[in-house]
């Protein structure tokens, strides 16, 4: 569904912050991106999702090459993501995030229907409604974030950190709810530092490493590596 | 050490007392005129100007506005000292910076404290407001203006006057509290994290720059007869900040050769003064946006090093 | 008493004119946090657009007024994708300079076109006066309110409620995230452009029909109170524009009739350093706080 | 008597705990470690021990006086100093401009000296001096007429931690040090950090990602997650803690 090949992404003089970085994702799965701080994780999704240029490499996203698009032509082509610190427009409703996020819908029916399916996976958002955004808590904000992507209708959702700052009983409700996504049909990619966590839910993963991939196996057997452990905590 | 110094001043002095000898000789034997003369003036207040501003705008950082409004406490600081009290010239113009500088002190001290676009409009607004208290003062001629019959300004006051600019200002940029000016255009919570008192030196820099802009203004107002609250107004300020980012916000040789080239302009172009101004809008527009650290950005001209001692294979250069 | 009474009303109609300039200020500042100096001057340009639409084409009010308003939109477009588009991840000072260029441009490319003459702008309104009790009221300066105030709420309605606005909003807030929607971030800033612009020009028009007269340079004053009106009001706020215009036209009123007319203007910039001093977030505006 | 101490110190941002209670202590020469995973409220502590930003509530004691309220650049000349982590170099002066301006604190000439230029010069030529010592400690000395921005992150970064070692301090907080330099490069921050500590006398207090260099030499650890301690102890003690690999692994969803 989605294939990066050989990307290769500098910032400013010289900063190399991704390496022929290449990965793959299917129709239906969670792919997981794991590493420690800096290793290029959220670099990868801002080069899919076109807030980022790579210098060299490719971006297919279902047979459409999507390397130079603009960030608002992906999210047309069906690629959504929720940012790393979440980034909702902190102002505007929480009605009003929801709607942004079906911007390029026109299909008011179903907008009206996926807002409401929104609210039953996230019924404290449907109690919030009227509310500025900014008045939520953290793990709130998060939930707002994915369902304002999902109002996009996406092929393919990318998460960047959802657990960051929120605390344990939030994170476990917010990946239990990704994957209840992913099982309703939205394939997806997540970037993770919450490593063990992500990896449970996933299918595959792929460690990074100061911006190229070390490692790449079934979440399952990446579970049990050392490696993984090493990357984060140190050997 | 010492030896190096002279070696690198001396051709600044050369320079400096050649321009002045033969600008001075010319002038004596009336190859240049009385008009030219005049320009040669006005050329040397506007890299007073162009100067003081650049220390404020762009070495430290702190972007004014209001720059015409402190030439004016100078220019009314002169003219009351002269024709109201008969002051010495020296004198005048020491009184008209130093007056100048305490404006800039009232007018930085509050100020300061806000930022970027924030801080222009601010000091935008405090020379406007000094305007129009002059307009209001009868005492200096209200709306009219104030006229000036002595004459005192001449290409040797201007001349020294600039030399002096250049060289404060200069030595300032080159000393540790210079230093702690630019640390705070470049980062200013890292020049604070440094251990640099950002409000004392930002409001320094402020005061330096504003008491040539009140000497800029004794020169101007003992050159020109009169002096109105007109020609002290949000334009000038504009003119100046002009002179500054043609010639590199951060340069003050860029400073002077723009304060050269646009007097110049002017002079060409004063049979179409609007044309004058279309011109000056385009340049603003395009050096922002393909060059915008202006003519010479934040370096300076280099003279080579005069070298007093031959010394076998040693390379005249520039350090 | 009549005569303060009197003053609000001239106030608050001069006011109505600034709160339409100043809502362009704002809207833009909002979108790119660029003091757009050359908005005075786009007002300017309406005012003469409006000119010509009624002596050489000899159109009626509204459709010069329309004219004047597309024609405003049309140049804030033009400027926006010409000068600022280029900059816009340069430091907000190159922004300033930039608009304090084109600002210059456009009064001088006006005198060089038209000369510096003031002109007689044509009586488009009844000159009728209400008198009520000694109090004056003249058609002109309802017509501007009535205007003004349907503008206003036109505007309010198109960033509140409509799809155009929420992007706006968005695209104002975080333009990145606002991208990540499938907003377009570029066409929103040239539509915001656009908007400000067009209630610019329509002020411009207003201007003329109620002082007679218009000439290039007098983009500049009204530009820089009704930027203070913005700053007054709490700079990219909608409805704190139109407080702040309202303000500032009855505190220039009131000062010109109790004070000294020669003192309106440093009235407007005495306000403009008071509330940047004592609440820079503007009377409707929430701090923010830099990150270290 | 600690050198750095802080007494329930916690910072409210809209609502937001970014730290809430935190007691550290720092004795002379100590070189501590502070870590915990991304948005764990680290960089607030240093802006607070820094005074970039006032705690809501709390205090700072260093050196034995209530710094709490200070401005940035008086907690500097008493003797603390930081890098950033997101590089706040003087980006188009030279590395050695960089350092010299940072020696500030020691400047004693007035005003009208620099203006006149009297009596500078050997001050001047001191300043210069000991900032190529410094650049020469730090392996810079050939890049002290680059210009700051131009140098490759690894470089910038110690170009951060010279001129933070200009102002001669007693505590040097570093953030993120080795952020964006290649394994070999943080294998020499670490002897760097090491030898500083032990020639110029001082106390270091650093945040990292970087596992391998913290664990590597620090002597004592503390753990931020959520803006509170969670841990604190060796580098053993704390890798083996439970709360910590529970923080930075997560736990599993099933």
């Amino acid at each position: 569904m989605l294939s990066v090949q050989g990307i290769n992404v500098f910032y400013g003089k010289g900063i190399h912050a991704l390496k022929d970085l290449s990965l793959e994702v299917g129709q239906g799965e969670i792919v997981t991106l794991i590493g420690a701080n800096g290793a290029g994780k959220s670099s990868t999704l801002n080069t899919i999702s076109g807030l980022v240029r790579p210098r060299s490499g490719s971006v297919v996203f279902r047979d459409m090459d999507i390397t130079k698009l603009p960030a608002h032509k992906i999210v047309e082509a069906g690629l959504c993501q929720v940012p790393e610190g979440r980034r909702i427009f902190a102002n505007l409703t929480v009605q009003t995030n929801l709607e942004l996020g079906a911007y390029l819908r026109k299909d008011k029916a179903a907008i009206a229907r996926d807002m409401q399916r929104v609210y039953e996976l996230f019924p404290r958002l449907a109690e919030r409604k009227q509310q500025p955004a900014g008045t939520l808590s953290g793990g709130e904000q998060q939930m707002l974030a994915i369902g304002r992507a999902l109002m996009s209708q996406p092929q393919l959702l990318m998460l960047d950190e959802p657990s960051m700052g929120l605390a344990p009983l939030l994170v476990k409700e917010i990946f239990r709810i990704v994957q209840e996504i992913n099982r309703a049909g939205t394939t997806i990619l997540l970037v993770e530092q919450n490593a063990r966590m992500a990896l449970s839910i996933a299918h595959r993963g792929y460690v990074l490493e100061t911006g190229r991939v070390v490692m790449t196996d079934s979440a399952s057997v990446l579970a049990e590596v050392d490696e993984v452990r090493k990357a984060y905590l140190g050997g | 050490m010492r030896q190096e110094l002279i070696e690198r001043r001396l051709p600044w002095l050369i320079l400096t007392v050649g321009v002045y000898l033969v600008i001075s000789v010319t002038s004596a034997l009336g190859i240049l005129n009385d008009y030219h003369m005049i320009n040669i003036i006005t050329i040397g207040i506007s890299i007073i100007l162009g100067v003081s501003l650049n220390l404020i705008n762009g070495f430290t950082g702190q972007f004014s506005l209001g720059h015409a409004g402190f030439m004016a406490v100078g220019a009314y600081t002169g003219a009351i000292l002269t024709m109201k009290f008969g002051f010495p010239f020296p004198a005048t113009l020491l009184c008209g910076g130093l007056a100048a500088a305490v404006v800039g002190l009232v007018i930085g001290l509050p100020t300061l404290r806000l930022r970027g676009d924030y801080l222009a409009i601010a000091t935008l607004g405090f020379g406007e407001i000094l305007r129009v208290l002059f307009i209001n003062w009868s005492y200096v001629g209200g709306a009219g203006g104030m006229v000036v019959t002595q004459r005192y300004t001449n290409f040797h006051w201007v001349y020294a006057m600039t030399v002096l600019t250049i060289i404060v200002i200069r030595n300032w940029l080159q000393s540790a509290h210079g230093r702690a000016c630019v640390a705070i255009r470049e980062d200013e919570i890292a020049a604070s994290s440094m251990g640099i008192n950002t409000t004392l030196y930002k409001v320094a820099a402020f005061i330096l720059g504003s008491f040539f802009a009140g000497v800029a203004g004794v020169l101007y107002a003992h050159a020109y007869y009169i002096v109105t609250p007109a020609s002290f107004g949000f334009l000038k300020s504009v003119e100046i900040l002009i002179i500054v980012v043609l010639g590199g916000m951060g340069s003050i040789s860029g400073s002077v050769l723009a304060a050269i080239a646009i007097t110049l302009v002017s002079v060409i172009f004063t049979p179409w003064p609007y044309l004058r101004m279309i011109l000056y809008s385009l340049a603003l527009i395009i050096v922002m946006v393909y060059r915008p650290g202006g003519l010479m950005g934040v370096k300076e001209i280099q003279l080579p090093a005069l070298s007093l001692k031959k010394k076998e294979g040693q390379q005249v250069g520039t350090p | 008493m009549v005569e303060f009474f009197q003053q609000m009303i001239n106030g608050i109609s001069l006011g109505s004119i600034y709160a339409l300039i100043a809502l362009g200020y704002t809207m833009v500042y909002g979108i790119i946090r660029l003091i757009n100096f050359a908005h005075g001057d786009i007002y300017m340009v309406g005012a003469f657009i409006g000119f010509f639409a009624t002596t050489v084409l000899k159109l009626p009010f509204f459709p010069a007024f329309l004219m004047a308003m597309a024609g405003c939109a049309v140049l804030g477009m033009i400027i926006e994708r010409i000068a600022y588009k280029p900059l816009r991840h340069a430091p907000t000072i190159t922004l300033l300079i930039t608009a304090i260029g084109v600002s210059f441009l456009l009064e001088y490319g006006m005198i060089w076109a038209m000369t510096p003459q003031p002109r007689a702008y044509p009586n488009l309104l009844p000159t009728y006066q209400f008198n009520f009790s000694g109090l004056i009221v003249s058609v002109q300066q309802l017509f501007i309110l009535v205007v003004a105030l349907v503008l206003m709420v036109l505007l309010h309605v198109l960033v509140q409620y409509t799809k155009a606005g929420k992007a706006m909003r968005a695209v104002s807030y975080d333009k990145e995230a606002a991208a990540l929607m499938g907003i377009n971030v570029d066409s929103v800033i040239s539509y915001t452009f656009a908007l400000g612009s067009a209630l610019a020009g329509a002020a411009g028009l207003l201007v003329g029909v109620y002082y007679n007269r218009i000439d290039p340079l007098m983009g500049i004053m009204p530009g820089l109170k009704a930027f203070v009106a913005a700053v007054l009001g709490g700079i990219g706020i909608v409805p704190g524009a139109m407080v702040g215009g309202l303000l500032m036209g009855v505190a220039e009123a009131l000062v010109s009739a109790f004070l000294s007319s020669t003192y309106r203007d440093a009235v407007a910039f005495a306000i403009l350093i008071i509330i940047l001093l004592i609440k820079p977030a503007g009377l409707l505006g929430k701090k923010t706080q830099e990150k270290v | 008597m600690a050198l750095l101490s802080t007494e329930s110190l916690s910072m409210t941002f809209g609502g937001l705990r970014a730290v809430s209670n935190l007691s550290l202590q720092l004795e002379m020469n100590d070189l501590q470690g502070l870590i915990g995973p991304n948005g764990a409220g680290k960089t607030t502590v240093f802006n607070m021990l820094s005074g970039m930003i006032k705690p809501t509530t709390g205090k700072v004691i260093f050196d034995g006086e209530d710094i709490t309220n200070l401005p940035a650049h008086q907690i500097t000349q008493r003797g603390m100093a930081r890098t950033f982590q997101n590089i706040r170099l003087f980006g188009s002066l030279t590395v050695l401009e960089n350092v010299k301006i940072a020696f500030h604190r020691h400047v004693t000439y007035s005003f009208m000296q620099a203006l006149l230029q009297l009596n500078i010069a050997h001050h001047e030529e001191n300043i210069t001096r000991s900032a190529m010592d410094l650049l020469d400690v730090l392996g810079l000395a050939d890049r002290a007429h680059h210009q700051a921005n131009n140098l490759s992150y690894g470089e910038q970064r110690l170009v951060e931690i010279a001129r933070a070692m200009a102002t001669q301090p007693k505590l040097l907080l570093l953030d993120e040090p080795a952020a964006g330099m290649n394994p070999h490069e943080t294998e020499q921050l670490m002897n760097l950090i090491g030898k500083i500590r032990r020639d110029f006398d001082l106390s270091v207090l650093l945040i990292e990602h970087d596992m391998n260099l913290v664990m590597g030499i620090c002597e004592r650890i503390t753990v931020l997650d959520y803006g509170m301690t969670i841990a604190e102890g060796s580098p053993e003690q704390v890798r083996a803690n439970p709360r910590v690999i529970e923080a930075y692994l997560g736990e599993e969803v099933v």
